[in-house]
């Protein structure tokens, strides 16, 4: 299937290709308030910047039902806000507080949200891979019809636990999609000396849909995800996609001098010639769909809604000490 | 099958334990269960044998022998609309899946604020003897109970087994479940034929005495009973005390017997090191130390790994002899 | 390759072909001396046996040097005696006695000698898998030229672990050989209802030259294993061999109404037609390398050998209960 | 660089693991070491830097994500030559690798009846504080103190880390080696410059005392100390022991200090419940029943996952406060 034949397919419009502009924007502003708040130290612990990846996850979250379901990482505030998170109640959770996500138990690793579907980020690397598996049995046994994602770095490519799920996944036809964001490094080892052989022959070898995507094309990764999402919600079984990405900082906000893991031109090239927000904006401009001015329109509404969630959040309560005991139990 | 809550019938813990399961399957069709040789074998143990056949293969479920990852899919299903009971299959396996119940389903609740929840057992065995050697005779209730977020059963009677194993599927929260192997076939007792549960949470008092509290856990209740009769022979009045679940521990239960008796012995069948036996004596001591005649004893398994041969093995669990030779010398008779 | 090259390539000698008889016959005994002893209430516990599996170790071990290492499984005895495990030895080890192997500690899951290079049977499912994998580095690191097989059941490749040691063997270029046995059985359970994919295609994915083999026909197996055990003893990574196979009796000496989960035909086929010592037999008798007589006092020598084994264990005393303390730390 | 055993210089926690790690590198060509991010990164906590300059990507290996994996490779690379260090990021992972750790490490030995040996050292993290949250902030050394055929290793010095790390790395059997991530960078104290080791099983009385025995651990040796000192100030003289490892445990020199003191309190940064503190307390309560005061007294990170926000978080470990303030209550004072 072509580009062209899948946009048409999943039967994009222009709401939709600006709606994906305008998150994609969000994304990128709310992780560069995230970086503020570190560095003025006003965010405990750390965090792990989605900056280069929006196209991954408003990709896939455009093709997602608001009731289906996703796991996410470590580096999860993408995938939580793609799928419908609210700023200000992330940025509440980041900083601890009362009104986050989770009364503050959580932070950034944690963001977890029924109402989005979001069954939780997860600090584990592979521990989305039950939890997403098991939301599809559910789907399937409840006949829900929702579809589950499970999102993780290519690192979680080394977790055993990823191919007893995605086998069990396959043997029982579950509604699941693994998409695994290749951004080249777990942590500060390049991906080529963690894992052997071809990527995608993984889970091809269990039967698994599979293909590779370029993660920096939010079409396309739309595309290639309405199809498999899809075809997962006829119960046809799980997708598995390659979604060839980078992330522009650090793997931690801490994690500044980067040059003996990787080489600065290495990131200058991947910022300036496959930026997502960049190639789409300039995609939408060149179809006619959208003009400079639209964009920026967009870009200044995403960015004092972003402010005003900060504002919001570096304001809200911490919580009361003694809840620290609620919660343990339901 | 005529079911009223008051008919008694003589049923072994094994049969208790299937007939929990098979009245929760018809209660609530959210109920499934997963595991290794579940289905037409009805498990290694044969205790779940018929299941398959009144309620399909679409709710007694056969999986791969992926330990961690069905039971990272079973978290995931609880959270999300199921109450799946996962099998496995020998307490050792516990180590396998760690990760899964304890950084995961453990979690999952408090992490998310109390947003999301876990309705989850998982079944698994303990117990040595079997000349199953070291991989496969290890009694690790002691780890899960270490975990907050999580609740552990460890029932010692075919009553307890059939109401705590029904609590627990009902209870929101992920439970540990630890069902000793030789008991399946050898401890019979009477169970009601239709619905009841045993709070968990609640220690029961198996015997009345004044001399000595015996706190013992799963396997070690019939140890310690038994032991309890070999000491009235010398005069010794024990009471014995089976606390059934690990956490929530009932605390009130344990301290007033020993208040009581003023002396206690702890009796488990984990390893004797920071185990169970450890926990149970400070709470003991904490708590009574005012009233105790001297200090709380404890006996487990002995801490090596667990030998194949029976003259080792044997040398590794806690007898009724044991237990009344101790309980003798700590009442200095 | 085909078979007669391979035949070849391997040098096969007579001496050999009438070993690997002999092991295999050894084998056979063995395990139905322990069907008996068990029978006879005479030994603790239970045992897993491996007839009608006998060319897969033999096979295999034929084809590597006396200090090679193996980890084996659950059903472990055929793979100790193909790498030299003095029967007598072994025996006492099932009966509990102090002069077995492990001094009556590990019993029949647990065979170890390092004389033999036998790292240890295991039963958990997948548990060699590091182990094997970890003899292989340290042949590499070390520079021994060994070589580590580890042999396991298609039960196994439902243990992410397994995939997790694969990926480090073929990144690392490490000396081990994968054995996996398919005899169609996790326990009770069709490895089809076990398994998605292709079976084959997992470690092929991770790059893991990996081949399919007859693992009822001896020679065919020694011929696989000798090629693919030599590449990786020149340095060029990693192999796997499937290899179909069946076990004729119950997954453990007690299972023996197997009706429910797999049908008495089928069994009686795998035996009548494929039975790895009647068709390596006829084959030395068709090309003329062994007459039936010779063949026959192979047979009658290896019970001889046996029945004193046996005996020996039988009358050996157990440990002395004081020794449970001993070897808890090194 | 001259190196003699006598000159002290003051390093942090962190400096002394790796100069630990350093000269065992040199000292023997079997020693490895194997983890995620140990080569150029030198780790998550930069503990390990340059020592891939020095020794090479051959000795300082990176793996893939794969804990059990690689936990297990390690196993069998002990059993057959080698002498593996392994680097499990966060203590809160050992979940991943328990099967390795309690399932084949600590029994191929035993089940082997002594014939192969499992020389491994598995190093990982301890500590919350960190605002890492419930997944990388837990302290689960009480899980393989629970399993013989392990040592468990707890050091609370940079003096200790380094004596004890070296004889770790030279024992036989497989030592779990807990480091807590706060000291790394906190925690300064003089380390004598060349070889020495510090034996595994004997505690450290850190702080001389009469009055009451605080038995600390890791963490919580600093928190001791620091509660000493203000207890001195109400005129309570505390005695601070460090156990160093858990196993084995020098049950002596515990016992010994609370005979003189006649009061124990046990402090330990794992879970409360079924942890170390509950074994500790107990084997004081045993041994030195009659010349107790008052009941063992126990603290432990408060038995909640652990939360995120920091004011939640702080108030899940013990504190110079907290310790302070049951001592004195203990005290009557
Ligand atoms: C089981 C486990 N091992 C190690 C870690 C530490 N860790 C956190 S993120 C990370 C790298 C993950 O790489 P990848 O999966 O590619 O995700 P990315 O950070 O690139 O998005 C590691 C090793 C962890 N959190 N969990
Ligand atoms: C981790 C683990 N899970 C489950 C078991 C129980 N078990 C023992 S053998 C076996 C089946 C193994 O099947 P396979 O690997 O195909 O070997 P086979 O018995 O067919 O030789 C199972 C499930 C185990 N020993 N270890
Ligand atoms: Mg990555
Ligand atoms: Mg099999």
């Amino acid at each position: 299937m072509t580009t062209a034949t899948r946009q048409a397919a999943a039967g994009l419009d222009v709401e939709t290709l600006l709606r994906m502009y305008r998150q994609m924007a969000a994304i990128r502003l709310f992780e560069e308030r995230v970086s503020d708040l570190y560095t003025r130290a006003l965010m405990p612990g750390l965090a792990h910047l989605y900056i280069g990846e929006e196209a991954v996850a408003v990709g896939i979250c455009e093709a997602l039902r608001p009731d289906d379901y996703l796991t996410s990482t470590h580096r999860g505030h993408g995938h939580c806000l793609a799928k419908g998170a609210a700023p200000h109640l992330m940025f509440a959770e980041l900083l601890g507080k009362e009104a986050g996500y989770c009364k503050g138990k959580g932070g950034s690793m944690h963001i977890a949200d029924p109402a989005t579907g979001n069954l939780g980020a997860n600090a584990i690397v592979g521990g989305g891979a039950g939890i997403a598996t098991g939301a599809a049995f559910s789907s399937k046994w409840l006949g829900t019809g929702r579809v589950a994602v499970c999102f993780f770095g290519e690192g979680a490519l080394g977790q055993g636990v990823l191919y007893e799920t995605m086998n069990l996944a396959q043997l029982w036809k579950l509604p699941v999609i693994y998409a695994c964001e290749n951004n080249l490094y777990n942590e500060y080892t390049h991906c080529s000396e963690t894992t052997a052989g071809d990527m995608l022959a993984r889970p091809a070898a269990l039967g698994i849909a599979a293909e590779r995507v370029d993660g920096q094309d939010v079409r396309e990764v739309h595309a290639a995800a309405s199809a498999i999402v899809e075809r997962a919600r006829r119960g046809e079984g799980p997708g598995f996609l390659l979604l060839d990405t980078y992330r522009y900082r650090g793997h931690h906000v801490g994690d500044v001098a980067r040059e003996y893991y990787r080489p600065k031109q290495e990131e200058q090239r991947w910022m300036s010639e496959r930026d997502p927000i960049a190639l789409h904006g300039d995609w939408l401009v060149s179809e006619g769909l959208a003009d400079r001015a639209a964009l920026e329109r967009i870009q200044s509404e995403v960015a004092s809604e972003m402010d005003a969630a900060v504002e919001f959040a570096v304001k809200a309560p911490y919580p009361d000490p003694s809840t620290v005991d609620e919660d343990v139990y339901a | 099958m005529p079911e009223t809550a008051t008919a008694l019938r003589e049923l072994t813990f094994g049969e208790a334990i299937r007939e929990a399961l098979a009245e929760e399957l018809r209660r609530d069709p959210r109920v499934v269960l997963l595991g290794e040789d579940v289905a037409e074998a009805g498990t290694a143990f044969k205790v779940l044998k018929g299941l398959v056949e009144e309620f399909g293969k679409d709710r007694v479920i056969d999986t791969p022998i992926s330990e961690p990852g069905f039971t990272g899919l079973a978290v995931g299903a609880a959270m999300t609309g199921m109450r799946p009971v996962v099998d496995i299959m020998f307490g050792d396996f516990m180590a396998l899946i760690m990760d899964q119940v304890a950084n995961q389903a453990a979690k999952v609740h408090y992490m998310s604020g109390g947003k999301w929840k876990v309705p989850l057992v998982i079944r698994t065995t303990m117990g040595a003897t079997r000349r199953s050697a070291a991989q496969h005779s290890q009694s690790l209730h002691a780890w899960p109970s270490h975990i907050p977020g999580l609740k552990v059963v460890v029932p010692s009677t075919p009553y307890d087994a059939k109401g705590l194993l029904k609590a627990a599927i009902r209870d929101d929260n992920p439970v540990v479940f630890f069902e000793d192997k030789i008991s399946y076939a050898k401890v019979k007792g009477p169970v009601p034929a239709g619905d009841y549960t045993v709070p968990i949470g609640v220690a029961d008092v198996k015997r009345l005495g004044r001399d000595i509290t015996l706190v013992a856990t799963s396997s070690m209740v019939q140890v310690a009973l038994g032991a309890a009769t070999m000491l009235e022979e010398v005069g010794i009045s024990a009471e014995v005390v089976d606390p059934r679940t690990m956490w929530p521990l009932d605390e009130t239960t344990l301290v007033e017997s020993v208040r009581k008796t003023s002396r206690a012995m702890v009796v488990d069948e984990g390893y004797y090191r920071y185990g169970v036996t450890g926990e149970i004596a400070s709470v003991i001591a904490e708590n009574a130390f005012y009233d105790l005649d001297g200090p709380v004893r404890r006996l487990g398994a002995r801490h090596v790994p667990v030998p194949f041969s029976p003259v080792l093995e044997d040398a590794t669990v806690p007898t009724e002899r044991d237990v009344f030779e101790l309980a003798r010398k700590m009442c200095n008779r």
